[in-house]
């Protein structure tokens, strides 16, 4: 694959980006449904990479690091957010049941 | 002279605010004092207004900058017509002020206040000749009223609120497109965006989107009138409203659509009235037909007069979209005497309702005997109501029959069979409310009539008659201003 | 004297008002003081104006008194005028005299009633308007009496409001005449748009030069007008019921002067109608109809009210034949006559009514000649004129003057009003026998007094000589009526076979009542209404009321019934709830599930892209 | 080509409050001293918003751009934060001392997020200030200590908002593939070597964007997050953040031609009309009036979108003047709900408010009124000046759609009123109302005068919107290639 061509890695990224998507719409797991996020940000970033490298400029990386540390900063604030549900007393990680919020 | 105008919409409002907060402290009565100073200082100023101008055409103007960015100004102009129902106005407010001590018994200032600031935006609206400020009128008229039906209504009150504010207020959201069209139309043309009246009138003459910008206009004031098919608020909010809102409803609130078709649909778009001319007239003529036939299965008296009103207002639709000047006259007339013979049987019917403790006719009856006067004036705005020969309302529907039967004479055969049923549901009501054996149900006994409500009733009566015997003198009041520029000489543009 | 022409309508109006805002404080008898100046200087003022019209300069022409103009928009102009000619003078006269003479009657018949103001009220209202309507020059002016005299028989039959039956023939009267009304209504716009103003001259003059269809149009509605005031077939259901009011008002309402009101109008436009043959032909068909309808139910009847009423009615349309045959002073003459025997007979009938207990139904009374006899010779002059008893009485000239220009257009229409004087001698006489001969069935109190015999007395002499005015070639032509009224309806046409039309004339009434002294003559046993089905069905009007019912009256109120509440807001409810069953399906897509929200936002964001791309 | 960078005052100056209440919290909690803090810092960036810029930096890339429009959303952000931070004060939100402080703190961090968004012209700018607001954001909703359901609506907008953001960067990867720019601007996508990528990146973009204005059918999350979080938050997700995107959105797209249908035209026309019926059909049928609110917020992003929709002369300056109006009336209904009524946001709880609470039933439904867009109101003004807009741009089918929809609006809104003035049903307990403290009381007043004067005198604010129909400036060399 030579580099100045970045369909190919634009398509790799769709899929990450798309199999992110059916995750969140599948998983019911919420640690899971974070990880999907997580796989369409960096599904994104890889994006960036690529775009990056036909321009041959630098903006793809720093966008690059951008979302990694997003992701990470999300990450971190989602299993606070997890633990702290736990702790008010919802037992279960499953996204389904026991919702109290609805129409 | 120049304040005169803005001072008959501030005035009422004013002193509206004034009783209210005079009922913060203070003996019970001082609210219904100070609206009764504030409607004579309204009269003061009619009289005078009416005795310094002169003329066919405008009598008055003003205007003064308000959004000068988007060229909206307050302004205001009169003609006959307008002065004609401004008198209208205050004839309605009076009762409903003087009238309502009797059935108000908790927080009578705010009373006032509502039922001034209602009269106060009437008379914005018949006034105003800025589109925008029009609007804004045609939307605060009806708050205060909303306000007075949730608080003073019956026990349905709050469906029925609901309804006719939405029919209201909705149709209203559809002229406010209307008049945005006609300035976008007008910037586009001369490139300046205002919203004066005479200037979009020239406009929307020409336009080749007359037609639909019409319909706009056309639909809010049908609901307001209202006229098929649009009436179906109109019966519930009269009959769940308290008395004094009813009359307001029916004596005066009516008269603003009828006043807006004439004004803002056959004045500006003279064609694309022709247009519609015979769809109007057929709904106008099914609406009179209609209506009465319904008017005679109510057994509640206010939903009597509220069809029975309905029937009448018919005669108006078919006046205005006669395009005839006698038409149009004849409308205007209807609407003076409609006013004033409705908003006199709902007093009657308000009354009965609080002695007897009942609407239903059912319950009703044989109230001849215990309540002669009343009977007596019943009997004779019943009679105007079916349109007896030297009461108003007739001159109204000869006049507008007049002028449309050179539109169309089997409409015109129809709407005069109206004559007939509306006979028939009014004697009907006449027969089950005051003939027959005396059943006489309801807690309080019934007393003499109180003098305010016989007084009221006199003066309408003498009114009326003078409208049905000598009616020239407002017809030559009531030919609307016309809007070619030459005439305008009195609604030149505000001093910027 | 134009200045007394505004003073006739003025007093009874007066009187109206004085009583009005009295508030019924007034005392019995003063009222009836007042009522009686009134109407007298109303009478007074008539006669003189009649006097001095009529040795006036123009005594042929007419005399005119604009009061104010009505209306006066664009080209259309009416206004308020009176007009005095020799026909509205004669109407004038009819009924500001004899109206004064009821109105006396009046006074004693409803002494003892509570309400006796309110009562005056409504009837000088009600003469007031009578005279606007015959005396104003405009159309307009005529509709305004045209309606008042309309409310005012509404009123005065309901005026026991205490009774639901007397509030529901009010009703009905005041709804079947509103019907022509309206007609009449619908003329005028006509004429008003065709002639741009509405004074009988105008009218007059422009009708030959505008469209036939549109003259023929405005004749056939003045026509359909002119039916439904004078009870004349289909639309003669209102007046036997209207006999609930006091018996005065039968007299003077539904006797003598606003059923005549139709007829009055139609000799006054008699211009218009000529060049309309055709609604002329329908007229004289429509009076010959009634004629024997009317006389066929009055022969069965029972209420000695409703048998007057029908007589009325038939006699009503012997002037409708005249107009349509173009017999115009007999109509007028007729309705002279009418007017006075009519008015007498009710009067008379009203005394015995009074006398007997409210009692109405002529086979409880019998023997009632001994009782009362002044009230007997009365009736019994009533009924000779009625009935058309040859020579003495009144109503047998005006007759003869009808049926011979009836005969001189079409031999049928002389023949049914040959067979309808037959009826009337019988029925009319029926009712007498029946009433004042054999013995008594009730016994009368009290005794009529004199302030009733007076009226009673004069309307007697004039129901018997009245006629003497106008006497046919064939016995000593005497013509003042009709010269009196040529100037106006023009000359008397030539007649043919006057001689023998006359003996059959005179001889069938007699025969008539002879044939009703052989069926009721007084014997042993009380007679008896007889009651078979036939019968009941003439008795009921020949069936029109219950057909009117069924058709129109019932389907009309059970239809609004069904709709009482209008299926139109039933349609916006509709639109209400499927507006919330919308909001409630859009709700359903909050499940609260995360997954099923990021499906949403994929699903928006696939759509988008297609949406797009 | 040498273009310099600058940065806004407000940015700076909340940067450095930032800093300092978490010095104040490292040292030692005081909630009390916090929020004083806290307020303070909000007035001076309000103050350093007029003030001319301090700060360039020297380097090739514009991250922020010094216009009128920027500057005007920032007040309006800054000025609803302070707002909420007023109506936070003694709320069941910061009750407890022991947390209370750091909600200040986050607080000044959602106003730096969206301050900075609303000059972003260029993506790393944009995209920091968008999570600069939505991480705190989440931190503001699960705050209710103990409160699942918090917990519960911060779980939802953390995964939903990860999701909308991971779009928003997808796109912006597209676009930059085809621009070779990462300009904050929409790209036009006639010229680019793919251009069916460049559409798919703006839809995506176009898309994350909608999600966090929660339009339909990307709102579902709005309605459960107000339910489930505080008050004052809920008034954080309906108002500032909104301000926020939607400032940022017309800068993104102030360069594309909404005249012509292109694939963001059509897709935002969509939005639009499913937004204003949705919205109010959502809210049509709510008993909760937060989530009434949060369908009636819906349908105003809608509203706002027919005037976005519709370029002109009046475009800016409309959608300026309604975000002004709905934020006044918006919050004033939050302000409310938060001092009478923390706990009953039933509509049913406010049965006879007329009798118990007059002034604050006479403040609510002025409010209301604004809302629904009827005189004397400034709502109403705003939707007239709306639907001039739309008139202006001939989007007629949109505005009879706005008139249908603002009908069906009436009816909810109106209920609300009828409820106020109706006697509470007996079978019903009264729920106790709370009287406001001071400041919110001060609030409430001034917002509802707010509400009226500018409603009947709209000429000053409709002046001050007149100078930002100059569009906001689309970024310097923004013809793609650098």
């Amino acid at each position: 694959m030579n580099p100045g061509d970045p369909i190919a890695a634009i398509a790799i990224a769709s899929i990450l980006f798309v199999i992110g998507l059916l995750g969140v719409m599948v998983r019911r797991n919420l640690l899971f449904m974070l990880i999907s996020v997580e796989i369409m940000l960096n599904a994104a970033a890889l994006a960036f990479i690529a775009a990056g490298a036909r321009w041959h400029a630098a903006d793809g990386q720093v966008m690059f690091l951008m979302i990694i540390a997003y992701a990470a900063a999300e990450a971190a604030v989602g299993l606070a957010i997890v633990l702290r549900m736990h702790a008010a007393g919802r037992g279960t990680l499953d996204a389904d049941t026991g919702n109290r919020l609805k129409g | 002279m120049m304040f005169a105008l803005p001072a008959l919409v501030a005035l009422p409002f004013f002193g509206g605010l004034a009783a209210w907060l005079s009922d913060l402290r203070g003996p019970a009565r001082t609210p219904w004092l100070v609206s009764l100073v504030t409607l004579a200082l309204q009269a003061l100023l009619l009289v005078d207004l009416s005795a310094t101008t002169f003329g066919p055409g405008w009598r008055a103007h003003f205007a003064a900058p308000w959004v000068s960015m988007l060229g909206i100004d307050i302004r205001f102009d009169m003609d006959g017509v307008s002065l004609v129902l401004l008198w209208l106005n205050l004839l309605i407010a009076i009762p409903t002020v003087l009238l309502c001590t009797r059935h108000v018994r908790d927080r009578p200032g705010l009373y006032q206040f509502l039922l001034l600031a209602t009269i106060a935006g009437v008379n914005g609206v018949f006034l105003s000749t800025d589109m925008f400020l029009f609007f804004c009128f045609w939307e605060l008229m009806l708050l205060p009223l909303f306000g007075v039906l949730l608080i003073w209504g019956h026990a349905d009150r709050a469906r029925v609120t609901l309804k006719f504010f939405l029919f209201t207020q909705g149709s209203g959201l559809l002229m406010l497109l209307s008049i945005l069209a006609l300035a976008v139309i007008n910037a586009h043309d001369t490139g300046v965006l205002t919203f004066n009246y005479f200037v979009l009138a020239q406009v929307a003459g020409h336009s080749f989107l007359a037609p639909t910008i019409m319909l706009g206009f056309l639909i809010a004031f049908a609901v307001k009138m209202p006229m098929l098919p649009f009436h179906v608020w109109q019966p519930d909010t009269y009959a769940e409203s308290p008395t004094a809102a009813s009359v307001l409803l029916a004596g005066i609130l009516s008269k603003t659509g009828a006043y807006g078709m004439i004004r803002f649909v056959a004045q500006m778009f003279p064609s694309a009235t022709a247009q519609i001319a015979p769809l109007m007239i057929a709904l106008g003529v099914i609406g009179i037909l209609y209506c009465a036939w319904l008017a005679v299965a109510q057994d509640d008296v206010k939903r009597v007069i509220a069809y029975s009103s309905i029937s009448h207002l018919g005669y108006i639709v078919l006046g205005v979209f006669s395009g005839t000047r006698v038409g149009t006259e004849g409308a205007v007339i209807q609407m003076v005497a409609h006013g004033l013979s409705t908003g006199a049987l709902f007093i009657i019917a308000g009354f009965v309702e609080e002695r007897t403790g009942t609407r239903d006719m059912r319950r009703l009856g044989g109230l001849w005997p215990a309540m002669p006067q009343f009977s007596a004036f019943a009997m004779f705005f019943t009679a105007a109501s079916l349109g007896l020969p030297g009461i108003g309302n007739f001159v109204g529907e000869f006049m507008t029959l007049l002028g449309a039967w050179q539109i169309s004479h089997v409409a015109t055969f129809l709407a005069a069979f109206g004559a007939v049923l509306s006979s028939v549901y009014a004697l009907t009501m006449m027969k089950r409310i005051f003939y027959g054996p005396a059943v006489i149900e309801g807690s309080q006994p019934l007393g003499a009539p109180s003098t305010p409500h016989l007084a009221v009733l006199g003066v309408a009566t003498v009114l009326l008659l003078v409208l049905g015997f000598y009616p020239q003198p407002v017809l030559d009041l009531s030919t609307p201003g016309s809007l070619h520029p030459q005439s305008l000489s009195l609604a030149e543009e505000p001093a910027r | 004297m134009a200045a007394l022409l505004p003073l006739i309508i003025l007093c009874p109006l007066a009187v109206a008002v004085i009583l009005l805002l009295s508030r019924g404080t007034m005392p019995a008898r003063a009222t009836c003081g007042l009522v009686g100046v009134g109407m007298g200087l109303c009478a007074l003022f008539g006669v003189i104006e009649a006097v001095t019209f009529l040795n006036g300069p123009d005594s042929t022409g007419a005399l005119h008194v604009v009061l104010w103009h009505w209306i006066h928009v664009g080209g259309f102009d009416t206004s308020f005028a009176l007009t005095l000619d020799r026909l509205s003078l004669v109407m004038m006269l009819v009924v500001s005299c004899i109206g004064f003479l009821i109105l006396v009657y009046a006074c004693s018949y409803m002494r003892d009633d509570p309400d006796i103001a309110r009562f005056f009220v409504y009837m000088n209202l009600f003469v007031a308007s009578m005279l606007l309507l015959v005396l104003s020059s405009d159309m307009i002016a005529v509709y305004f009496g045209w309606e008042g005299v309309g409310v005012c028989s509404y009123l005065l039959i309901g005026f026991w409001y205490h009774e639901t039956p007397n509030a529901n023939a009010a009703r009905k009267a005041f709804v079947v005449t509103r019907i022509g009304d309206a007609l009449f209504l619908v003329a005028l716009l006509l004429l008003a748009t065709g002639v741009g103003s509405l004074d009988f001259n105008a009218v007059i003059q422009a009708a030959p030069h505008a469209p036939h269809a549109a003259i023929t149009l405005a004749t056939l509605l003045l026509l359909g007008g002119a039916v439904a005031k004078s009870a004349q077939l289909p639309l003669q259901t209102w007046l036997p019921d209207a006999m609930a009011g006091p018996t005065p008002v039968s007299a003077l309402i539904h006797a003598a002067t606003m059923v005549t009101a139709g007829v009055y109008l139609i000799a006054r436009l008699h211009a218009v109608f000529l060049l309309t043959p055709g609604v002329m032909l329908l007229c004289a068909v429509i009076g010959f109809v009634t004629i024997l309808f009317a006389a066929g139910s009055a022969l069965v009847q029972t209420d000695i009210k409703r048998v007057l009423a029908y007589s009325t009615m038939s006699q009503l349309g012997y002037m409708y034949m005249a107009l349509g045959c173009g017999a115009w002073q007999g109509a007028m003459f007729h309705l002279v006559t009418h007017a006075f025997f009519k008015a007498l007979l009710f009067m008379a009938a009203g005394s015995i009514i009074l006398r007997v207990h409210h009692e109405q139904d002529i086979f409880k009374m019998g023997g009632l000649r001994q009782e009362m006899p002044g009230v007997f010779w009365a009736f019994i002059a009533g009924s000779a004129a009625l009935a058309g008893l040859p020579l003495i009485t009144a109503g047998y000239f005006s007759k003869e003057m009808i049926l011979t220009s009836a005969y001189n257009v079409a031999p049928l229409f002389w023949l049914g009003g040959i067979l309808g004087a037959f009826l009337t001698s019988i029925y009319i006489f029926r009712c007498v026998f029946i009433t004042f001969w054999g013995e008594a069935r009730t016994h009368a109190h009290g005794r009529t007094g004199i302030v009733q015999a007076v009226p009673l007395a004069i309307l007697g002499v004039l129901a018997i000589i009245g006629g003497w005015m106008e006497v046919p070639d064939s016995l000593g032509s005497v013509h003042i009526f009709s010269n009196l009224l040529s100037p106006v309806l023009g000359e008397l046409p030539e007649e043919h076979g006057g001689a023998v039309l006359l003996l059959i004339g005179s001889i069938v009434p007699l025969i008539g009542v002879s044939l009703a002294w052989m069926l009721w003559k007084p014997t042993g046993r009380a007679p008896e209404a007889l009651d078979q089905p036939l019968v009941r069905v003439l008795r009921a009007d020949w069936g029109f009321d219950a057909l009117y019912d069924v058709v129109f009256v019932r389907p009309y109120l059970a239809l609004g019934r069904l709709n009482r509440n209008d299926f139109i807001d039933r349609l916006y409810d509709l639109l209400a709830s499927v507006t919330q069953f919308f909001g409630r399906a859009f709700g359903l897509m909050q499940t609260g599930q995360v997954r099923r929200y990021a499906a949403w936002i994929a699903v928006g964001t696939v759509l988008a892209l297609c949406l797009a791309v | 080509m040498m273009s310099f960078s600058f940065l806004p005052n407000a940015v700076l100056v909340l940067c450095v409050g930032a800093l300092v209440q978490m010095l104040g919290v490292a040292i030692g909690r005081n909630v009390a001293r916090d929020a004083v803090i806290g307020l303070l810092v909000l007035v001076a960036s309000l103050v350093a918003v007029s003030m001319p810029t301090v700060l360039y930096m020297a380097g090739s890339v514009a991250l922020f751009a010094p216009d009128v429009w920027a500057s005007y959303s920032a007040v309006l952000i800054i000025l609803s934060a302070i707002a909420i931070h007023i109506m936070s004060w003694r709320n069941a939100v910061v009750s407890d001392a022991t947390v209370g402080s750091e909600y200040y703190l986050l607080l000044t961090l959602a106003t730096l997020g969206g301050v900075s968004m609303t000059g972003a012209v260029h993506d790393v700018s944009f995209f920091l200030g968008l999570e600069t607001l939505s991480l705190p954001l989440l931190g503001l909703i699960a705050f209710r200590n103990g409160r699942i359901d918090a917990g519960e609506a911060a779980m939802k907008y953390i995964v939903l908002s990860g999701v909308a953001s991971a779009m928003l960067l997808f796109g912006f990867a597209l676009t930059y593939l085809e621009t070779g720019s990462l300009r904050f601007i929409a790209p036009n996508t006639g010229d680019m070597p793919e251009p069916l990528l460049a559409t798919m990146g703006t839809v995506l973009v176009l898309s994350g964007m909608f999600f966090k204005l929660s339009a339909v059918p990307f709102h579902l999350w709005l309605a459960d997050v107000l339910e489930g979080t505080s008050i004052p938050v809920a008034a954080l997700v309906a108002v500032l953040s909104k301000i926020a995107l939607f400032a940022a959105m017309v800068r993104y797209f102030a360069s594309v031609n909404l005249y012509m249908s292109g694939p963001a035209t059509n897709e935002v026309i969509a939005v639009a009309i499913l937004s204003m019926v949705g919205g109010n059909l959502l809210a049509l049928v709510q008993t909760d009036l937060r989530r009434m609110l949060a369908g009636s917020s819906i349908a105003h992003i809608g509203y706002l979108l027919v005037a976005f929709l519709s370029p002109g002369p009046l475009s800016f300056a409309s959608s300026a003047f309604y975000l002004a109006a709905y934020s006044v009336s918006t919050l004033g209904i939050f302000a409310l709900m938060a001092g009478i009524m923390p706990q009953g946001t039933d509509i049913r709880d406010w049965h006879g408010m007329f009798r118990r609470r007059p002034m604050a039933a006479a403040a609510m439904s002025i409010m209301l009124l604004s809302l629904a867009g009827i005189p004397p109101a400034v709502g109403f003004f705003a939707k007239f000046y709306i639907a001039a807009a739309g008139m202006a741009g001939g989007r007629l089918g949109l505005l009879l759609i706005l008139v249908m929809s603002s009908v069906i609006g009436l009816y909810y809104y109106l209920r609300v009123i009828r409820i106020m003035l109706m006697p509470a049903p007996v079978e019903r307990p009264e729920r106790e109302v709370t009287s406001p403290w001071f400041g919110n009381g001060a609030l409430i007043a001034v917002l509802a005068c707010v509400t009226l004067l500018f409603g009947v005198f709209p000429g000053t604010l409709v002046d001050l919107g007149r100078n930002l129909i100059v569009m906001p400036s689309p970024p310097p060399g923004s013809s793609g290639q650098p």
